[in-house]
């Protein structure tokens, strides 16, 4: 009989801080145990992966995955990821947070590492509010949903994410839901493949502050949701991908191969410099 | 008591900030007196232990933050382990006596109220929700901290609108009970 | 038609200093808020996208604190009062959008609640670290008005105050609150709205062709405007002239920057809000604001009890320092206790102020918890033996 | 650690669960997404008060992890019995 | 004989500050020519009419029209414009930036200023540079030219700006040249007449940072280039339209009604208020 | 193989500040910058875009400053020394992120060449007017250490010492030069590399396992770490513990917050550089930093020529500030003047610092111009006379 | 300003420009866009410098301010000779 | 001269600052001299006047800002016009005769040498753009403030790679030019 672990995954996680701080029923951890199946699958080298994170309850996760690990500001991790994957050409780079944090506050940033497809993958974990601090709307908040700050109902248009970042120079872009387990693992997987920018929404519940508020039971319930509204379409011109009532699109919509921004940079210089050109290694 | 401090603890959900709210309510509107409140705040504080901190004073109250309580209203086991040991001497434990199990830890001294406050809420009042109002009701006697007049209006400015006589009939339950 | 809310919420409550700061604003005449969430402040937006929408105002949450920080000052030049909210990480990234406020002499209100830093810290404890970032968050020479309260009560009449210096001096104006202050409850008295002394937007009465958006026609501030008017106003954060056009040369500049900050440093006596007691003949004297004034209240009412001769004197008004406030404390009493949730910003200012007339004790923590009125009995002793 | 469902010599059940009853928080998806329905919420609970599962139809489970993958929590997982593997 | 002004537009324009600080041939005179003439073909209420500009050559140009206008911050000139668009429901606002201004680091107003559909007209002058600091690259500046901070040539990925407005929510969205002075004039006409959030791209030539670094002759030469180039292509998919190697896709892409922010702010708070409601209407 | 550029271009030069800056930076082992264009700073990091694809380097310019200033972060953890370069308004952006690097103790030097402000100001001309901006700047109690260079040489060498204090002390370092400073050409030597005092990266030798990111194991500062080497660590914000991970109360808070200011203001003698000359029995001393200790040195050559006995005190470390130092100088001479080209920054921690011991003096201006040798002239014989 | 194409009475040309030398930068827009071709470079500086355009063909021009939309600088512009507006 | 505040002046895209360059740089590298030198900037300089200022002396120098200056080369009438005024007693001004007509403003005591430089780049050299090398040639033996050694060793570290030749003959076209 093998030695039973408290968790085949547990290797991956700090299990020293666990239980962990999400709230019964939080998608975020299911989105975690899918991104430590991933890194299983892909047997990565835990010494050349690094994850980086925002501020807010998904910007959490940099807190407990047992890879070297960075919770930066709010918004403002794909900037400090960018510097970090630049200098680690050899090490995959993953970017885990909110919609807040990546949307709504990074959202520059956002638009600017997928503009360069810089080498990383992020992990959007879409909750449809701002779990941290409360339950404030979001750029991701349905329209009429309650939250703290449109207590009559939201009233602001939505993000299409996946629209946005592939407009933006994204090249592997997908959404799945915390309920598509098996999906968004393999999805995980590729985008961890994948050279360039890749990029996942992950929609998930927060029971706590968008759930509850909204009136929409227990977390279970959106899971059900997730499960009736996905229509599955690979490939799918992402303008048509937006949140609707009843519909949710899920699948791998964008997925090509550009020269990534050091790809490109190195390019560059040699065509320039010649042999004069020093590639930048970082520190080895 | 001139100056009287008390803690309300239980879990997130269970009504310690609304019950913390009603009492700092009474003595500040209705009784003409100061009061203070602090809640406890946080990642950390969500969905588990949720505490409240309640001064009442016939002056203006400079520091508002209690070490020692002089009545310990408390809704669940984890908040009566988190503060049993910071009592006064001669404090007033008024708990929930279903769900709380008193122990060895209680101060001497310290003067114990228990009542089952769910099931009444359950059964007299057909609504566990109002479980706080019982409890505060109960509080009341026990304590007679704030005169019950003051906590009854406090209570029908505190509860959603349409609900103040439902949360009076429980706070009643609660003031009438008596341990058999 | 249904009963609208009253505007001002007259009565008698017992609300956290959030909402009290909130109720302010909207006594104050303040009718636009961009804000974005962040704890221990975001209550007073939460409560501002509540009552706006039935009193004829305006919350809009932003992207990000850039955009809150200068959104509302757009609505301001429409003609309306306005403010932001934050907290901690949020007012640093406000810093370039302060200055901005500084420049156009946009009359502006930021409410800082503080928490605990440096960076992410610890959001939900109190601190009162961003002082001294209030005075010099942003780049270049620029002179601002902080106050700090100490209660929910102070929270309501003191951002009315902010609102009112922000109007007569054309400036930012912080509100410095903190954590405790913020989610403490207590009780606050709200006056009927005739009671409560509002200074009203002045926009110049001069018509197109014989108004200058900066040029000084009375005191030493300009007279405000707004779109619309038909004055065609330009106005720009480069160095400008009196028509608001950039200027750029040295003259300019020095004429411009030198009336931005003397403009607040030759009327500190008008804007500082000093509140003392017990100071004559004392033997010490504890200077603080903020929730720390609660607090010297206390040690300082336990120790006198004692037979200590101890005086308190809480600085509403932080900034313009009141040097000559200082001195004249520093000549009542022997020694001057400065408590403060920090570990050591405006004690560093009495210090400059009253030079070597007493000795100037520091009373400090860095932050996370407010300073224990333990400690400060102790010292108030300590110094006093 | 509730590890009382291990398989004994000889038996026949394809698979089983492990909880980790301390992390556990009583959300439902493992009972919920257990696509041979082996798991029920039980009435137990732990030290901070949240329902846990339990292998109520030890018989159903394949051993097929998909609890596992479903928990936020990290508390529970499935594993195969008597594979080749082992 | 009529009384001769010194220029038909001068009455919109703050002459005492004339000459303007612009280069010779510097296209973003000619924009401001083409908008002078279609304030003047609107007949707009002077006092109606406020401009808005951030930091860099194209951001002095609201200190050159004669209306009430504002040089705020580098990139923040759509969030004062939002707060001023809010307050003046009567007034249109228009924002008058580069595309560093705009698409660098105002990025993120950018877009959400696009998702909320703020009622307010943005032309953005693209001279693929930052002009006022002195030539640097920019998210738009093509693959392989010269910047002073791109000194081998450009490296990264650029922006299609059109596309990545309207993929963010924007309802009218066109591309002009200065070379398309009546074009442009007309479509600033439409995107000052569009309730919600209108965009305007003009190409325009920096002869003295970009075009001169990248031997590209005088100011005449890149018109000339723009001339040539021209696909006007109205209603395109703005996927089609990044700018390439000589083909350059003009024309009005997106013109779409949808509700503003304020519109569906006061709808919302109608359905949830009803008579209780009290719009917000600034000052007036 | 074609012969690569030298990496430390040694020689005589004549070059301007930012050059300087930007050499010095290379000769110090910078090897990535992240940036945003600003004048007066851009020529800065476009002479780094220029140097490092020969050498190994690479600069990148970001979106904004918000990433430029926490861009360079990433790349330190990987492991590389970098820097980011701003003026003004940038500066003022970068503050949430300095707030970071004095959390996360990230080695790091952040390069202002000052502008006239507040706001968009003067662009092109010089001013030193965010010198209390670089120690208060962000939010928070926190301590960084800034340094001014008063010619190219100086930019030169400085810089390289601002990378050794950052990896000294890992803490933000400020390299505070003025736009006359950055735009000025002159004589700079560059010495042979392996002249140049150059502290490398101090990678922990402890094994995972037996090491904590934030333990002390000798000193006040913790040893470095890189991703990568197997440690698994965990760099955040919030308030932590020794291992790195949030502790969210306020007695790791004290802990943190404390050490995180000690292990400054416990190493001010070694941090402090400060330059006198002629100050032992003077009757002036003129204090100042940057480009007006070039002006004080011609000032005051000129006023000893007629016979003042005057000195002059340059501060080339400005924070943290050297009490201690300032009270030499007060023992040794009848009056301080400090001249600085803001409305008086510096002037306060000098009064604080030496109390009532000499008088000081301020000279001053609102920027936009440097101050002239006459006014500096005059003042000094007025303190003379 | 130069101004001496105004028109005078019989005079059978369509339009004229009017030149703002001040405001001129020499960029030569006016004269390349042009549709009639009735501008040319001079050889004229003004004190600035810059090279000013020059109305050569004067019965060329139709008044139809092409060069006035073109100019970056407002310093010229076309307008109608004998139209009935006047 | 121990001390020499050299001021240029001219249109951008004359070689102003290039000028400039090649004096300091002669001064500190190649003299072992201080010298600094210090440019106009900003927007309101683009395609205008451009200016700078070079300092010399055999000591480190303090102040670096020009006054009054001891030499004041000139290539423009605006740039004439702007700074004539500005001239110690004493002074000597290098001008291009062609471009610049000298009047009254010319302070008394100032040395004036004007030189048709642009002719003499375009005739002698073939190349106008070698202009501001022949006002250097004419400037250094005007003013003897640095050594002719000096200067051509600088010229050839300034100008780009391979023009040197061409650079230095323009030089010497100055440098031997004497007016009729
Ligand atoms: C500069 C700054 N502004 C605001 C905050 C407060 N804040 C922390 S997390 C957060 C939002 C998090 O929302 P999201 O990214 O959607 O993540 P979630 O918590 O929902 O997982 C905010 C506003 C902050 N920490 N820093
Ligand atoms: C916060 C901040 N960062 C940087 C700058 C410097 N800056 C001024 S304008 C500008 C770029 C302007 O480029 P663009 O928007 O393309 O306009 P253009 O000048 O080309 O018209 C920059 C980087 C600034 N003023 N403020
Ligand atoms: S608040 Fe929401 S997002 Fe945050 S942990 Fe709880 S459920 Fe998850
Ligand atoms: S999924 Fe995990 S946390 Fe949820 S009930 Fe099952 S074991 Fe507990
Ligand atoms: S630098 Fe370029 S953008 Fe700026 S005014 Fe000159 S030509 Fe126009
Ligand atoms: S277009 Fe205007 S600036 Fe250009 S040459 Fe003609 S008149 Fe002069």
């Amino acid at each position: 009989m093998t030695e039973i672990k408290s968790h085949p995954v547990d290797g991956l996680l700090r299990t020293d801080r666990m239980p962990h701080i999400w709230c019964p029923g939080c998608g975020v951890g299911t989105s975690v145990n899918c991104f430590t199946r991933a890194i299983e699958k892909l047997e990565m080298d835990l010494d050349k992966l690094h994850v980086v994170s925002g501020i807010g309850c998904t910007g959490r996760v940099a807190g407990y995955i047992n890879v070297d690990s960075f919770h930066t500001t709010h918004g403002r991790a794909l900037a400090f990821a960018t510097g970090l994957s630049l200098s680690r050409p050899d090490s995959k780079v993953v970017v885990y947070s909110g919609d807040g944090d990546i949307a709504a506050i990074g959202g520059n940033h956002l638009i600017h590492a997928a503009r360069r497809n810089v080498d990383m993958t992020v992990i959007c974990v879409n909750n449809y509010t701002y779990g941290m601090t409360g339950g404030q709307v979001t750029p991701t908040t349905p329209d009429k949903a309650l939250a703290s700050t449109t207590p009559f109902g939201n009233f602001e248009h939505t993000f299409n994410i996946p629209n946005l970042v592939a407009a933006s120079g994204g090249t592997y872009v997908a959404r799945w839901t915390v309920f598509h387990v098996r999906q968004l693992t393999r999805a995980m997987v590729s985008a961890l493949k994948h050279p360039g920018f890749s990029f996942i929404e992950v929609l998930s519940p927060c029971p706590t502050l968008y759930m509850r508020r909204n009136k929409l039971g227990a977390a279970v319930n959106l899971m059900e949701y997730f499960k009736e509204s996905a229509v599955i379409e690979n490939g799918a011109d992402t303008r048509t991908v937006a949140l609707n009532e009843g519909k949710t699109v899920l699948g791998e919509f964008v997925n090509v191969r550009l020269p990534t921004l050091r790809e490109s940079y190195e390019e560059r210089m040699k065509e320039a410099l010649g042999e004069k050109f020093v590639p930048y290694e970082g520190s080895k | 008591m001139s100056k009287v401090d008390i803690r309300i603890c239980g879990m997130g959900g269970q009504g310690v900030i609304m019950s913390g709210l009603v009492i700092g309510k009474a003595a500040s509107i209705y009784e003409d007196k100061w009061s203070t409140m602090l809640q406890s705040f946080g990642p950390e504080a969500r969905g588990s232990t949720c505490a409240a901190q309640v001064m009442i004073d016939d002056v203006h109250i400079g520091y508002p933050y209690i070490d020692k309580a002089d009545i310990f209203l408390v809704f669940s086991q984890a908040g009566y382990e988190k503060y049993i040991a910071e009592l006064k001497e001669g404090a007033i434990l008024v708990y929930e006596d279903e769900l709380i199990t008193l122990d060895e830890r209680v101060p001497k001294g310290v003067k114990t109220c228990g009542i089952p406050a769910t099931r009444i809420a359950q059964e007299q009042i057909g609504k566990v929700i109002t479980f706080n109002m019982v409890m505060l009701g109960y509080f009341a006697r026990a304590t007679e901290a704030i005169s019950l007049d003051a906590l009854k209006k406090s209570i029908v400015d505190s509860v959603p609108h349409g609900t103040g006589e439902m949360n009076l009939k429980a706070f009643n339950a609660g003031y009438n009970y008596t341990a058999e | 038609m249904a009963k609208s809310k009253p505007i001002v919420d007259t009565g008698i409550h017992f609300i956290d200093g959030n909402m009290a700061c909130a109720e302010g604003a909207i006594a104050a005449g303040c009718r636009f808020v961009s804000g974005y969430p962040i704890t221990p402040s975001t209550e007073v937006v939460e409560h501002m996208a509540k009552r706006f929408p039935e009193i004829g105002g305006m919350f809009i949450q932003m992207e990000d604190e850039l955009a809150a920080s200068i959104c509302f000052q757009g609505a301001v030049w429409s003609g309306v009062k306005g403010m932001t909210v934050t907290s901690g990480p949020g007012f640093s990234l406000m810093m370039e959008h302060v200055g901005l406020a500084a420049a156009l002499e946009t009359p502006s209100v930021f409410v800082d609640v503080q928490r605990a830093g440096p960076s992410t810290g610890l959001p939900t404890a109190p601190a009162q670290q961003d002082m001294m970032q209030a005075r010099w968050g942003s780049h270049g020479d620029y002179e601002i008005i902080a106050l700090s309260p100490s209660s929910p009560q102070e929270c309501f009449d003191y951002i009315v105050t902010c609102f009112n210096l922000s109007e007569k001096y054309r400036c930012p104006v912080f509100f410095m609150m903190d954590e405790t202050v913020g989610h403490m409850h207590g009780k606050v008295k709200i006056p009927d709205a005739s009671q409560i002394d509002v200074l009203e937007r002045q926009n110049t009465t001069r018509p197109p062709g014989e108004y200058q958006p900066y040029k000084i026609y009375e005191g030493s501030v300009p007279e405000m405007v707004k779109v619309g008017m038909g004055h065609r106003i330009h106005i720009t954060g480069l160095t400008h002239d009196e028509q608001g056009y950039p200027a750029m040369n040295a003259d300019a500049q020095q004429t411009l920057v030198k009336r931005l900050c003397s403009k607040i440093t030759d009327n500190v006596d008008d804007i500082s809000i000093i509140k003392t007691e017990n100071i004559d003949d004392s033997d010490v004297v504890v200077i603080s604001y903020g929730i720390t004034s609660r607090i010297a209240e206390y040690a300082v009412n336990t120790t006198r009890e004692q037979g200590i001769n101890a005086g308190t004197a809480q600085l509403v008004t932080i900034w313009p320092f009141n040097d000559r406030a200082m001195m004249e404390i520093a000549s009542k009493t022997k020694n001057i206790i400065v408590a403060e949730m920090n570990l050591g910003q405006i004690v560093n200012e009495v210090r400059r102020a009253v030079g070597n007339a007493v000795p100037v004790h520091f009373l400090g923590n860095a932050g996370g918890r407010t300073i224990s009125p333990e400690l400060m009995i102790g010292k108030i002793r300590e110094v006093t033996r | 650690m509730a590890n009382n469902n291990e398989s004994t010599p000889g038996d026949k059940r394809k698979g089983t669960v492990v909880i980790n009853e301390d992390r556990c928080k009583g959300c439902t998806y493992c009972v919920r997404y257990c696509p041979t329905g082996a798991l029920e919420m039980s009435v137990r609970l732990n030290h901070k008060g949240y329902t846990l599962p339990e292998l109520a139809h030890p018989e159903k489970c394949n051993g097929c992890d998909m609890c596992g993958m479903y928990c936020p929590d990290f508390a529970i997982y499935g594993r195969r019995l008597n594979s080749r593997e082992e």
